[in-house]
């Protein structure tokens, strides 16, 4: 088999690794929801790119056309999308909440203030 | 409407989350909630027999057979999920309104019983959808509602807990995704049973493995398998009371099944034990789980977090069974989802009963309760023996079973090592068992009431319940039994 | 924010890849909503950060075998495009050429989005509607008392943004509505209109502050329409229940099933749009005013 | 006449029904002792009449429910169990007795709890007496454990608490981490678990499996004492004394010893445990561990812990007669479990007596006590008599039998073992009295005259323990000689065990 033809999937895989990559080793909320943000985002791609026919168009009936692309993924990915944005809004909440209640957004302080909290009680 | 049984089971309680948000009335929401759930739970059982008597249902949904639309599949295994889930949510919402009323302001509370709804929609859906994509949308449903509920704990460091299960958790959903997305591709469908027969052909291809190894690494995330259980600790003990009763009695379980569902259902045994070295892995993985867990569990303070940690063990039995790869081993494993449920349940109720009165569960705080809270201290207790695996109790059921599975495949060290790994668990509850009954209460402090009513009756009715399947185990070996059977049939 | 840039791009991608209805999505909600919460939050949380990462070298050890993982993976998929890949040849083709029968609106996307796997959508409102009670939970009520009044927004200043935007809100709204109607034929829908509807709010907010929006769309009224969208398309399920039909099964709703297919996606759509755009306003509002508060406070 | 069958329920039951009464009373102490001593009054009867009954060839079996697929509880009555039962049965009478002048000599607190958990602790003990498989014994002994546990930590002192984690710790881990694997693996092997005449092994399994199993199996019941896992009956003696009794004459320990000779009659059977390559190297722990219990014994100065050192060698004694796996081996250790039940449980009711009397817990200030308190110093002698194995005592046969075993199987080794540690016994415990009753001119004459004096001045203040504690020990006392006149009762049940045909000298 060829592998230029896989070119396509590594590009989404290099995408999604430097996503996921930012959200294990950043300290930062803020960066790691991005992070996290970029690897969903990427893993989207990878299902669009699935559906894609060579020579094939949007999957909107027309008399012009014959061949379209794969609908089936889209829906998947619309779907996805949400679920995605959702999440990010509630971890967004979230980091305002900690950086309320713990005055800051870097993953070490916030440790930092729990062990104390601990070593108090 | 019998025919409507499988769909019923889940938009019950998913349209009871809207309707709560427009009641907003607190007093009003919690008993609606708690309607609702009680009717999942009769649902399930209606479901349960229905199972029984003609077998395997299905019901497509929108009238589009799959793997065109999407079907609910209702075999035994999903239907005894199904009962235990609802009936651990009804038992937890029984107890919710003191508890929270507690625990939670007032204009709170309503968020709380919504999110709790949709939580629950999310788990049934996982349990109850024979559709891959559908059990990602329905994880995440269930995900988004557990950390809102986490979240709102009191300590701030529920927040935080929350926040590192959302990661986690999303990273592990995400993989789920890719190894939906890898299957789908090399087979163009998504409906598992679909799946399953299409697989086979593509068995070989290295997407598949890829495929499955995210897919099983995205669950172990979920159901938090020894290395990636970071986050349940803290999102345990800190979470509200009623939020870890219902969270460490299903939502693990819930993912275990779905890990079962695709090893045995959809890939099949075959390609799962034999073509992967997969039943070493969960194995060792397992065994790591229960020591590193329970030594960890010895060492806390925090009686909440300790017991979240033996959680963390317990999931290590559980895979374990799993892994012996045999009949007796999933029938462990099986048991153990269930009588798991009923001890942490019975415990982490108990639990509740206890920060409502004394608002604390660091063990200092423990000291002479024994006298003070009877009821609470016994339930507790009771767990805790179930925990050990003491004869007349639900824990020795399945531990029973385990060791008779390891022996059975001649892996007579790893019994022995299950064994020691439950006298751990005698360490860490004796720990708790002499704070309260032998030393005397702390001079200062008024002497405790006991818990309220409310919150005692349903822990009792688990404590009970973990005598009871203790002592006739008709019914769980039984259905573990068959559901090990039929799972090994298809997996054939 | 590069964030934003990165969607915009994928969302070009996607419509490269003919998935028009997504990159509509994608732009919408990637480039629009999650950049402005990303924002707004930032402002509150404060640019700084210090660089050092954690433990980088675990990660990107994990990170490595993952890709791997995954480029050992690629090894046997089917080509890229490949006209016989199982994707294409399995199921979709069901898709293409019987849902003109079926259902008989030319956006398949469409018709597999709110028919085929309807249920899939519904799950899908139902994770927003999640969101939202998670996002009010955490941030609808804080301990502190409400300091800050109606505090003039950022932009308030800018007369010109000001008049365009008053020009531009109207409009967009139309947009949302006709975007939200046309989904059969177009690209679009529920959704991505919700999202349009959303933003013109979010625009106002912007331009008037978030105080003077939360007055001008009552609060209350907007939680209680979230829900009634998720009611709106539970409800559509359940009356084909009781037709005799499967839940969801819009067949059941006409004596013909393909008016019944227009009246159940028609309806669910708009299910679909009341939520989205309620809780992208509830998301957003709520937010930047417990931001605008916290600044408030740092201030 | 009530049904055999009913009857035994009821012997198991009964402590329990107590309970209520006891936790109802717990405020008034007169009533709560009162329900006590009624129930095991009640219980010895009850014991009795299921003895005649039993004597009289009336088979008792009941079957409760079935746990798992080929797990039962059920019940039977066989020589072993009806044996153990009453030991059981007339010494919770005694002991309840002597407790409660102990405990108000004491003035011990938590008493309610105390008698409480005795109770389930006695039923266990029945419980696991009638036991008719491995499952429903490993069951009682589970409860039995965690019944006593809080007898011993019953003070809540640190030094309580330490003893009773000691305690649970290695019970529970043997039986947790041995005795159920052995059980699981039993099962496994043969697919029962139910006790049968000439044990459940056929030829299939292999001598290997077996000898695993039996090594499993004696290790496991730690109740039984074997080295290395005796430490937690030394540690149990921070209890009050009565629990001490209770622990190392009635119930915890003898359930062990019961469960080693149970295991080896109807599990493995005298036959192939004969064939089994491990039961010789066993036979040699069971040895090393009395001689150097024995020994150690010697070297206490606090006399609960030398009784419990003593308990520890005697204990080997049992296991010793159930592994020489022969008919002598197996008649001694049954009689010995009655023996040493009632001897040792007078050694203690006498050590509890001087400790609430005297304030004494060290032997070395024992000296001429016999004068302050002269019968339970007589007492003691007796206990001795019996522990040793000199006549007038119960302590002869048994030892006479072990003996015998030894000579059938030729187990030179072990035989001059017992021979010796008897000895042994003869120095740590004959001393105690004999000083008590004949100080003698100690080591260095005059400081010693001069604290003999001052001894002399406190021995005025001492008087008897309190009257309920002094009648127990003299019942046990007098009991240990009676069975040396009369041990028929026992005999023939340890005969039928062994399968020998009754009659004294057969």
């Amino acid at each position: 088999m060829n592998f230029l033809e896989q070119y396509n999937y590594w590009i989404v895989i290099i995408l999604m690794m430097s996503g996921f990559y930012i959200v294990i080793a950043h300290g930062n909320l803020i960066k790691k929801m991005i992070g996290l943000t970029v690897f969903q985002t990427s893993v989207f791609i990878l299902y669009i790119s699935m559906s894609k026919v060579t020579a094939g168009t949007a999957p909107i009936l027309n008399e012009a056309y014959k061949v379209y692309s794969n609908p089936l993924p889209h829906v998947l990915i619309l779907t996805a999308i949400v679920v995605g944005i959702a999440t990010t809004a509630l971890g967004l909440a979230l980091v305002v909440r900690i950086k309320e209640a713990y005055g800051s957004v870097e993953e070490d302080l916030i440790q930092e203030k729990d062990l104390q909290q601990e070593g108090s009680e | 409407m019998i025919e409507h049984l499988p769909i019923l089971q889940v938009i019950i309680p998913l349209l009871a989350a809207p309707i709560c948000l427009i009641l907003r009335e607190a007093r009003l929401v919690r008993w609606f909630t708690f309607i609702a759930s009680a009717l999942a739970f009769v649902n399930s059982i209606l479901l349960l027999q229905q199972v029984q008597t003609q077998g395997t249902i299905s019901y497509s949904l929108g009238g589009w057979d799959a793997p065109i639309g999407i079907e609910y599949r209702i075999d035994l295994l999903n239907a005894y999920l199904l009962i235990l889930v609802t009936s651990i949510s009804t038992l937890a919402l029984l107890a919710a309104g003191p508890s929270l009323r507690k625990e939670l302001s007032e204009r709170k509370e309503t968020y709380f019983y919504v999110a709790y709804l949709l939580c629950l929609t999310g788990l049934l859906g996982i349990l109850a959808t024979g559709d891959a994509f559908n059990v990602f949308v329905f994880l995440e449903i269930s995900s988004l509602a557990s950390y809102t509920m986490i979240a709102m704990g009191r300590d701030r460091r529920a927040l935080w807990a929350s926040y590192q299960y959302l990661i986690m958790g999303t990273i592990g959903a995400t993989f789920i995704l890719i190894g939906i997305g890898l299957m789908y591709m090399m087979t163009g469908t998504l409906n598992m049973y679909d799946l399953a027969e299409r697989l086979p052909e593509v068995q070989q291809t290295k997407t598949v493995f890829t495929a499955f190894a995210f897919f099983v690494v995205g669950v172990c995330l979920k159901l938090a398998l020894f290395p990636l259980h970071l986050w349940l600790p803290n999102a345990y003990a800190y979470a509200p009371s009623i939020a870890t009763v219902f969270l460490a009695a299903t939502a693990t379980k819930v993912a275990i099944y779905v890990l079962l569902r695709f090893i045995f259902s959809v890939y099949g045994f075959e390609f799962s034990f034999s073509h992967l070295p997969l039943q070493e892995i969960l194995v060792a993985l397992g065994l790591m789980g229960v020591f590193a867990a329970s030594i960890v569990a010895i060492y806390q303070d925090n009686v909440k977090r300790l017991f979240a940690y033996s959680s963390v063990a317990q999931i290590g039995y559980m895979i374990l069974g799993l892994g012996v790869g045999s009949k007796t081993g999933l029938t462990a494993t099986l048991l153990h989802l269930f009588n798991h449920a009923l001890m942490k349940g019975a415990i982490f109720l108990a639990l509740a009963g206890l920060i409502y009165r004394v608002g604390s569960v660091n063990l200092k705080a423990f000291s002479g309760l024994g006298k003070q809270m009877p009821w609470t201290m016994a339930a507790i207790v009771v767990g805790g023996l179930s925990l050990i695996g003491v004869p007349l109790t639900v824990g020795f059921v399945s531990k029973w079973y385990l060791v008779l599975a390891l022996l059975e495949s001649n892996w007579w060290p790893i019994a022995v090592l299950v064994l020691i790994g439950s006298l751990l668990a005698v360490i860490y509850v004796w720990r708790i068992v002499e704070v309260a009954y032998f030393r005397k209460a702390m001079q200062d402090s008024a002497p405790y009431k006991e818990a309220p009513l409310m919150i005692l009756i349903p822990t009792w009715i688990l404590v009970l319940a973990n005598i009871y399947f203790g002592i006739d185990t008709g019914f769980t070996v039984g259905l573990s039994e068959q559901i090990a059977a039929s799972l090994f049939e298809v997996a054939k | 924010m590069l964030m934003g840039v990165y969607s915009l791009l994928t969302a070009s991608f996607f419509v490269l890849m003919d998935a028009v209805d997504v990159a509509f999505t994608e732009a919408a909600v990637g480039a629009g909503i999650s950049t402005i919460l990303m924002v707004t939050v930032l402002s509150m949380a404060g640019r700084f950060e210090n660089r050092q990462l954690h433990h980088p070298r675990i990660a990107l050890f994990v990170v490595l075998i993952t890709g791997v993982m995954l480029v050992y993976g690629t090894f046997d998929m089917p080509a890229f495009g490949d006209l016989n890949a199982p994707v294409q040849t399995h199921v979709a083709p069901y898709y293409l050429q019987q849902s003109a029968q079926d259902i008989d609106i030319p956006n398949v996307v469409t018709s597999v989005l709110a028919s085929y796997r309807g249920f899939d959508t519904f799950g899908e409102v139902v994770v927003v509607f999640t969101a939202v009670i998670g996002v009010l939970a955490m941030l609808e009520f804080s301990r502190k008392p409400d300091t800050t009044g109606d505090e003039p927004a950022p932009m308030y200043q800018h007369k010109i943004l000001r008049i365009v935007g008053k020009i531009l809100i109207p409009p967009i709204m139309l947009f949302a509505l006709y975007v939200q109607f046309h989904g059969e034929y177009g690209p679009g829908g529920g959704f991505q209109a919700g999202v349009i509807f959303a933003a013109a709010i979010i625009l106002h907010a912007m331009l008037f502050g978030v105080e003077s929006t939360r007055k001008a769309v009552s609060m209350p009224v907007v939680k209680v329409l979230a829900a009634v969208g998720v009611l709106i398309y539970g409800s559509v399920g359940v009356v084909a229940m009781l037709n005799g039909g499967r839940f969801l099964e819009y067949n059941a709703l006409a004596e013909n099933p393909i008016t019944g297919q227009h009246v159940g996606i028609i309806i669910i759509e708009l299910g679909v749009g009341i939520t989205v755009a309620t809780a992208m306003m509830l998301i957003f509002l709520t937010f930047a005013r417990r931001v605008g508060k916290a600044n408030g406070d740092s201030a | 006449m009530i049904e055999q069958s009913v009857l035994m329920q009821l012997i198991i039951i009964l402590p329990l029904l107590a309970i209520p009464g006891i936790i109802i009373f717990g405020k008034w102490p007169n009533l709560r002792e009162a329900v006590t001593l009624i129930a095991g009054g009640l219980l010895l009867i009850a014991v009795i009449v299921f003895y005649q009954n039993f004597d009289a060839g009336q088979a008792a079996y009941i079957h409760w429910i079935e746990l798992l697929p080929g797990l039962d509880i059920a019940f039977k009555a066989e020589p072993l169990g009806v044996l153990f039962s009453m030991v059981a049965g007339s010494l919770w009478l005694v002991t309840s007795v002597y407790a409660i002048g102990y405990m108000r000599g004491h003035g011990e607190v938590n008493q309610t709890r105390f008698y409480a958990c005795f109770a389930v602790a006695i039923s266990a003990v029945m419980g696991l007496a009638f036991a008719d498989n491995l499952f429903t014994l490993f069951i009682f002994y589970e409860v039995l454990t965690l019944s006593t546990y809080p007898l011993v930590t019953h003070a809540g002192t640190e030094k309580a608490k330490q003893g009773g984690r000691t305690y649970l710790s290695i019970l529970l881990a043997t039986s947790i981490g041995f005795l159920l694997l052995a059980i699981v693996g039993t099962w496994w092997q043969t697919g029962t678990l139910t006790f049968t005449q000439g044990g459940v092994f056929d030829d299939s399994t292999s001598k290997v499996a077996t000898s695993v199993l039996l090594v499993l199996f004696i290790f496991g019941i730690g109740k039984a004492a074997i080295m290395p896992f005796h430490r937690w009956l030394p540690a149990a003696m921070v209890a009050p004394t009565p629990v001490s009794a209770l622990l190392h004459a009635v119930a915890v320990v003898k359930a062990g010893v019961f469960t080693v000779l149970k295991v080896c009659v109807y599990i493995f059977g005298i036959d192939l445990l004969r064939d089994i390559p491990a039961t010789q190297w066993l036979l040699y722990l069971a040895a090393a561990s009395v001689l150097l219990a024995s020994l150690v014994a010697m070297r206490q100065d606090n006399l609960k812990k030398r009784l419990a050192y003593s308990t520890v060698s005697q204990l080997g004694y049992i296991t010793i007669g159930a592994l020489l796996a022969s008919q002598a081996g197996i008649l001694g250790g049954a009689l010995h479990i009655v023996a040493h039940a009632f001897g040792k449980i007078t050694l203690f009711f006498c050590a509890g007596a001087i400790m609430v009397a005297a304030h004494k817990t060290e032997i070395s200030d024992m000296r001429g006590l016999g004068k302050a308190m002269p019968i339970t110093m007589i007492a003691f002698f007796i206990g001795s008599l019996s522990i040793i194995g000199l006549p007038p005592a119960a302590g002869v046969w048994s030892k006479w039998y072990l003996l015998m075993g030894t000579l059938d199987t030729h187990q030179w080794i072990v035989m001059s073992v017992l021979m010796v540690s008897s000895l042994l016994n003869i120095a740590y415990l004959l001393p105690i009295p004999l000083r008590a009753f004949f100080p003698g001119a100690g080591p260095q004459g005059a400081d010693f005259r001069e604290n003999a004096k001052v001894i002399r001045i406190e021995r005025a203040q001492i008087k008897e323990a309190p009257w309920p504690s002094l009648v127990a020990l003299s019942i046990t006392a007098i009991m240990t000689m009676v069975l040396f006149f009369w041990p028929h009762v026992f005999y023939e049940l340890a005969a039928s065990l062994a399968g020998l045909s009754g009659g004294i000298n057969g």
